[in-house]
């Protein structure tokens, strides 16, 4: 009770050491862990990386905004194939498919390229799902797994530009556990931020109660597009990070199967709960490995 | 495109269009009493193609036969499902239901390809079952009508056994509204059983015409036709029986018939098309094409 | 003299083939405390439901503040100053007061994302600024002692104090209350009643009550609606209408003497 | 605050635990395989497991090579490009492999071969027959043909052999190995028959679609095609595409790629499927070298079945790493480190020709290899040798 | 009016703890019904008369004390057991099953009923309701209020109860179809069925009750004949509005 009491009131004053201690610790910690790991388990750290992006983004519909999808295998492909356009090797564009001269020659850096994956994830998101948002409970369910089932159907048959089922190959390895690790701090400083301010609130309260959030003000339609979109650009991110680490992408693996491991995440370390989303990135991504040699 | 053409064609989509509408009937029975989508129903469907396989091949029954062992089984399975899945989990939220259901599913597909392998098996079919037949030019298969004919005559039973004796009022009633049902002195744990009974015994029998008219059955064969089975199940408007069953039928049809008059370059296009149309129905008619009958708070 | 704060003119709301409101015309004034009383069913909820936006009108119009607001959504009705609660006490669950209280700052924050992210000044200043009015309206309120306490916990009459709480810190100009009485013994009741008053006079809001406890009504009330079957049967002063024949018949009670 | 702190503790743990679990370098050679035990491959996975374990049980009852046992480690890739990807690495890190063989699909194959490629070690590609899987890198090898040499083969045993120059095509869309084997073929068929259209019809269905009605009524009214050539990605839907063509009375000789070459096929096929010609790439009648007859009674003696084309895969891709090594001077190869051997395998491997294996194979840098087409026919429901067509009689 | 107090006991609470998770709504209980009564519960909005007659049924598991159904203890039944035993009822909000004709929903209403017993109920039911007898083909969801809580009553008749309950019958009618509703209970009570009721419009309901309790919060305040209630000054000024 006093902590809490503490917490809220000092919250600024308080928090802030708090947090930029733990960083500097986790920073170290990558650090030593970087240099140390070999291969294999550095990419297990890795790729719980990814998961935690993943989960956080999924928390954020799934979870505070309550909005269920099953679509965010076909966002995170939506990202991975962006990045991997815009950053494969001229030869292998060539070669292999056949784009538009600007997309061809182009080789854009990770950063741009990731980003532009988050907001093409976005834009599929939305475009995909806009119509969908009056739906309800089940209906809306059905909808988002249409985005899977388009994405993955998009990009098993757009040949010139997915090369079909076989995907593209020749990602360059730009994944670290800095970018990865950065951008989950990132964001989960942008989810705390958020959801200690006006616009998670709103989120939350909409999750928790649409019509007690509309009479306090709250345009829900409005604010689950925001969330939406949020999720839905960092659903990109991930997946254009796990195309770099991957070096390679294909259609099939964005599959149902997916996301059901990344709703496994939520669920079991909690919904609706940073901490809990890491907690579950963590377990299910040790059970996937642990169960690999049986 | 010649009339006889499109008429071959739908007569084609026949035997699809009853095996998805068995299977969504099945859905949309379990969303009513439980307010779940019973992702598994997939499985229980495959678990029906096999036991009719391994009953014919393995123990060299005849068709009939394996068809009521293929319903035991299923049935067994269905009920097993929800006393030891669905039930321990109920009243635990929407997403550990549907955790459970999805895992359960994954679960029991993986069981059956360490138990078969991945590998296709042959699903034989009797000679009585293969014969053809012209009508001018139109082709008929015995098999396409017999499933047909079959299948309506299972939906009109069911129809009429929903619609008028108790246990389908009583059906109907939680569905509605359990904890009233309850009230009224109605069991609905055994009227959920019930259903899970009947929904698992018709994918016995789609599971059934599934392995005569393709004539193999793998552990993974539930898949597609579930989450085709559970579109239609939406489609019809939730916990509507009818709706379902003629939103299977639509989707069957209307998936061959996509393949028939598509041109052959865009058939790769199918499920976005089909995809497209369902947001469209979906969004003039937000709660499926029928009425649906589950009150929604 | 007095302002017009909300008309209703000829407001019909039809369910399928049921009428629950019904050419039901009004007008408040500001600063007014109206009872709307009337037996359960008779419309007053749905009356409520269609000013606040969460049901659309049939026919007929809302007027606020010489504006017409029959077709906002609920978050336009809040967002132009008209507060509700309602008939079962709504709070967010799993959060705790503070977090319920904060939510009604939604349409008066005036920071963006940005300041959101960056934590800056303006962020800070205009957080800590609501912070003090929700540690005061709670203080008033007698509650403060629970603001991180989660909702699901607290006692009913807190909860509902609470929820009160939420709909006062929209800062509104009207605000209705639906049975806020409603479950609460004599003592709550009574502290409830205060609080009502404090809401209207000093706080200068204007206010709808819809209430089954007479006590309340009578006491408080400067002007009665009493509806029935969606349609207005008696109108005036309590002492008016508690002698209206009408009303005695239709919802007091033959029993009922003055 | 508490709760995070915790979580963080969790994952320190979590990796911790794991340091512990480090191998050290072993004596023996190693191998490694990232066949996938489940999942959609799963039973050509195995298939490829069981002939490569038995080239690797082959070697060691002979002693191994330089004196040197040999071990063969198998990590199940799960028919998933993120596990395939870790098991690659694994392999390279944790099990100190001197080559590996990789998944049956090009897919997941393209998952691990960049790991393979970025640590210097050869990856024997066992079943994917995609031609640029040969480009993927400098240590990717194809054990079986390319696809346009298979594709090539078979156009000219059907327009010559078979004389026929009118077929109906019917593919997977949303696989590669059908789309891009149907442009081959088609090109090659066209050569052959020496007609600007051979083909009557090209349709087309999805993965997943067990209904082929609605392109078989389409077929059906092509009345003279000599055949119908089936290109499933996988083996289960082509008997399930023949036997709809039959029930719609399209009665015509059928044609397989090597997707074809199943027990599966006639198991299910039936009557459909008699009389069906599929290339294969091996075939047990017709032993091309010594040690394709010791494979063969050793793995029917071992398993009980007669091995098919992917258990000769399985086995030769093994058996070419194992060459390799062989190949090697036994002195300079005690006296290298793990990195020095396995570039080691890569430059035994370009530019030479190996004769001890099931089918005799030759590679030239970043081509597939070299090697005979076998062309089958189901007679009375088994797979008969029918020809062998050898690289120099159908190559451009 | 008031009937023989010696009848015995047909249902008895005796101290019941229950609630809704963790938030208790009923405090320490305790109610009699004896045979052939008609017994009320008034009391505002949610101080928990309706979660005591949930907790009767079995819809929630009392936390402790005891529920006795014709001396037998039926705390720990299932509803259906409950019900099968002799119990009628009448949700609030009557709650028909709209998808449902009125038949069907008679139908259900005496799911615990064999054919022929339900044959001849449902005369005598459509006997009392004539107006349900005209509709048994419509929808529920297509009556009227009146209609629909005179559906609800019928189907809690249906199994032929020895205790009928009723959660607030009048709510959302107009007086004279609440009157009406209240004449029908009068005798459906004079054909020997005991009656347990839910009432905000006190006046009606102690005018037909034999006793009566008064709940807050959770707690009986009051427990009395009805009319001896009818006068209570406390009552009237809280519940009936009387200054």
């Amino acid at each position: 009770m006093k902590l809490t009491e503490n917490h809220s009131d000092n919250f600024f004053k308080n928090r802030k050491k708090y947090t930029l201690v733990i960083l500097f610790i986790f920073f170290i910690l990558l650090f030593i862990l970087s240099n140390s790991l070999s291969g294999y388990y550095y990419r297990i750290l890795l790729l719980f990386g990814i998961n935690v992006i993943l989960t956080l983004s999924l928390n954020i519909t799934n979870g505070y905004a309550n909005i269920f999808s099953l679509g965010h295998g076909g966002l995170m492909l939506a990202g991975g194939y962006t990045t991997a356009l815009l950053t494969l090797p001229v030869e292998f564009k060539a070669n292999t498919l056949s784009l538009p001269l600007w997309l061809e020659q182009a080789q854009v850096p990770f950063i741009f390229s990731i980003i532009l994956a988050g907001i093409v994830a976005m834009i599929v998101g939305l475009t995909i799902l806009l119509p969908a948002f009056r739906l309800k409970g089940h209906y809306f369910i059905l909808a988002s797994l249409g985005i899977n089932i388009i994405m993955i159907n998009i990009a098993e048959n757009v040949r010139p530009i997915t090369n079909g089922a076989t995907g593209l190959r020749g990602a360059p390895p730009y994944t670290n556990i800095w970018w990865i690790f950065g951008i989950a701090i990132f964001l989960i400083y942008l989810i705390w931020t958020l959801l200690t301010a006006r616009f998670g609130r709103a989120i939350k309260a909409i999750g928790k109660d649409q019509g007690l959030a509309e009479a306090m003000g709250v345009n829900s339609a409005k604010y689950k597009a925001y969330a939406f979109m949020i999720s839905s650009f960092f659903t990109g991110v991930g997946g254009a990070l796990w195309t770099h680490l991957i070096l390679t992408i294909s259609p099939s693996s964005f599959d149902l199967l997916v996301v059901f491991q990344i709703i496994m995440m939520l669920v079991i370390g909690g919904v609706s709960s940073i901490s809990g989303s890491i907690l579950g990135a963590a377990i299910i991504t040790a059970i996937l490995e642990i169960l690999q040699p049986l | 495109m010649d009339l006889t053409y499109i008429f071959q064609q739908v007569l084609n989509a026949l035997s699809l269009g009853s095996m998805l509408a068995l299977l969504a009937v099945g859905y949309t029975m379990i969303y009513g009493v439980l307010g779940l989508i019973n992702f598994a129903h997939g499985e229980v469907f495959m678990i029906g193609a096999f036991t009719a396989m391994y009953a014919i091949t393995g123990l060299g029954f005849p068709l009939p036969i394996a068809l009521i062992l293929a319903i035991i089984a299923s049935v067994l399975a269905g009920v097993l499902l929800e006393r030891f899945c669905y039930r321990p989990v109920q009243g635990s939220g929407d997403i550990t239901l549907f955790i459970t259901s999805l895992a359960a599913s994954i679960g029991i597909r993986s069981l059956f390809v360490m138990l078969f392998g991945s590998r296709s098996m042959q699903f034989p079919m009797p000679k009585y079952l293969q014969g053809i037949r012209f009508w001018g030019d139109i082709l008929i298969t015995d098999l396409n009508l017999i499933i047909f004919v079959f299948t309506v005559i299972i939906t009109l039973i069911l129809s009429f056994f929903i619609k008028n004796t108790k246990l389908g009022i009583a059906m109907r009633g939680v569905s509605y509204n359990k904890q009233t049902a309850e009230a009224m002195g109605i069991n609905s744990t055994s009227i959920i059983v019930a259903t899970f009974v009947i929904g698992s015994a018709l994918a016995a029998v789609a599971g059934v015409a599934w392995g005569l008219q393709y004539g193999n059955v793998r552990p993974a064969m539930g898949y597609h036709p579930g989450i085709s089975g559970f579109i239609a199940a939406v489609l019809g408007g939730i916990g509507n029986i009818s709706g379902a069953a003629i939103s299977g039928f639509l989707l069957g049809v209307g998936q061959v018939l996509f393949v028939a008059f598509l041109p052959s370059v865009y058939s790769g296009f199918r499920p976005l098309f089909v995809w497209i149309v369902l947001f469209i129905i979906l969004f003039y008619k937000p709660t499926g094409l029928f009425r649906s009958n589950i009150k929604w708070e | 003299m007095s302002e017009e704060i909300l008309k209703l003119v000829k407001l019909t709301k039809k369910f399928g083939g049921l009428t629950a409101v019904k050419d039901f015309s009004m007008t408040l004034n500001k600063g007014e405390l109206l009872g709307l009383i009337g037996p359960n069913g008779a419309g007053k909820t749905t009356t409520f439901n269609l000013i606040s936006g969460n049901l659309a009108v049939s026919s007929g119009n809302i007027i606020y503040q010489n504006n017409d607001i029959t077709d906002l959504r609920p978050d336009q009705v809040a967002d132009i100053g008209i507060a509700r609660t309602f008939q079962n006490i709504r709070l967010m669950s799993g959060m705790t007061v503070l977090e319920n209280m904060q939510l009604a700052f939604h349409i008066w924050n005036d920071y963006n994302i940005l300041d959101t992210i960056f934590r800056t000044k303006k962020f800070k200043i205009k957080e800590k600024k609501y912070l003090e009015e929700i540690n005061e309206t709670l203080k008033h309120f007698n509650i403060l002692d629970y603001k991180n306490d989660k909702v699901d916990d607290l006692p009913p009459g807190i909860q509902r104090k609470a929820d009160i709480t939420r709909a006062i810190l929209l800062k509104p100009d009207l605000i209705l209350l639906d049975e806020p009485t409603a479950g609460m013994n004599p003592s709550e009741t009574d502290e409830l009643v205060e609080i009502i008053k404090w809401i209207n006079k000093d706080l200068k809001i204007s206010t709808i009550l819809v209430e089954h406890d007479m006590r309340v009504i009578m006491n408080i009330c400067s002007r009665i609606i009493v509806m029935e079957n969606g349609d207005i049967i008696a109108e005036g002063s309590p002492e008016n209408v508690q002698a209206d024949k009408k009303v005695i018949e239709a919802y007091l009670g033959k029993s009922y003497q003055v | 605050m508490k709760k995070r702190a915790f979580s963080i503790l969790f994952i320190t743990f979590l990796l911790v635990a794991q340091f512990s679990i480090f191998t050290l370098a072993a004596d023996p050679i190693t191998i490694g395989g990232t066949s996938s035990m489940v999942g959609i491959l799963g039973s050509i996975g195995e298939m490829v497991l069981r002939g490569a374990q038995l080239a690797v049980d082959m070697a060691n009852e002979k002693g191994g090579i330089h004196g040197q046992e040999i071990d063969y480690t198998n990590i199940d890739g799960q028919s998933n490009q993120t596990v395939i990807s870790n098991a690659a690495i694994r392999l390279i890190e944790e099990e100190n492999v001197i080559a590996g063989i990789g998944p049956v699909d090009i897919n997941y194959l393209s998952a691990a071969a960049p790991i393979f490629e970025n640590n210097k070690t050869v990856l024997m590609d066992p079943t994917a027959t995609t031609p640029s899987i040969a480009e993927m890198g400098d240590y990717i090898f194809m054990t079986p043909f390319g696809d346009d040499a298979q594709a090539r083969a078979l156009a000219k045993y059907v327009a010559e052999d078979l004389g026929f120059d009118n077929i109906a095509i019917i593919k997977d869309v949303n696989a590669d190995y059908s789309i891009t084997l149907a442009e081959h073929f088609i090109e090659a068929f066209k050569e052959f028959t020496g007609k600007e259209n051979p083909i009557a019809v090209e349709e087309n269905y999805q993965t997943g679609d067990q209904d082929y009605t609605a392109q078989m009524t389409r077929i059906r009214q092509f009345k003279d095609i000599d055949a119908l050539f089936i290109i499933p990605p996988l083996p289960q839907d082509a008997p399930v595409i023949a036997n709809q063509a039959r029930r719609f009375g399209i009665n015509v000789p059928i044609i397989y790629p090597d997707a074809g070459d199943f027990d599966e096929v006639i198991d299910i096929g039936g009557d459909s499927v008699e009389g069906a010609y599929i290339s294969s790439h091996f075939a047990v009648e017709e032993a091309m070298t010594d040690i394709a007859n010791e494979f063969v009674e050793k793995f029917e003696a071992e398993h009980g079945y007669t091995p098919g084309g992917f258990e000769g895969l399985g086995f030769d891709s093994a058996q070419i790493i194992l060459e390799a090594i062989r190949k090697i001077d036994a002195e300079e190869w005690k006296s290298m480190n793990l990195a020095e051997q396995r570039v080691a395998v890569q430059q035994s491997l370009i530019n030479n020709e190996f004769n001890n294996l099931i089918v005799p194979i030759k590679y030239e840098p970043n081509l597939p290899p070299t090697k005979p087409v076998v062309i089958k026919q189901i007679k009375n429901g088994e797979r008969v040798f029918i020809k062998t067509m050898w690289p120099e009689d159908f190559e451009k | 009016m008031a009937k023989d107090s010696n009848n015995k006991n047909l249902l008895t609470l005796e101290n019941i703890e229950s609630g809704y998770g963790k938030v208790k709504v009923l405090h320490n209980v305790s109610l009699k019904i004896k045979e052939g009564q008609i017994v009320t519960i008034v009391g505002a909005n949610g101080v928990g008369k309706s979660t005591t007659i949930k907790t009767i049924l079995g819809l929630i598991k009392p936390s402790s004390g005891q529920i006795k159904f014709k001396n037998e203890l039926i705390n720990s039944l299932e509803t259906y057991k409950i019900i099968a035993k002799g119990i009628g009822y009448s949700p609030e909000g009557r709650e028909v099953f709209g998808n449902l004709n009125v038949y069907e929903n008679l139908r259900i209403g005496a799911y615990t009923v064999s054919k022929d017993d339900f044959t001849k109920r449902l005369e005598e039911v459509y006997q009392l309701f004539p107006r349900l007898k005209e509709r048994k083909n419509q929808e529920a969801s297509s009556l009227s209020g009146g209609e629909q809580q005179m559906l609800a009553i019928a189907r809690a008749l249906m199994q032929d109860p020895d205790l009928l309950i009723l959660d607030e019958p009048s709510l959302g009618l107009a007086p004279i179809i609440a009157e009406e509703i209240f004449n029908r209970l009068a005798e459906i009570n004079q054909m020997g069925t005991t009656i347990l009721l839910i009432e905000q419009n006190v006046n009606l309901a102690l005018h037909l009750s034999d006793h009566a309790y008064v709940m807050e919060k959770g707690k009986f305040v009051l427990d009395e004949k009805a009319s001896i209630l009818a006068q209570n000054d406390y009552v009237k000024k809280t519940y009936m509005g009387i200054a």
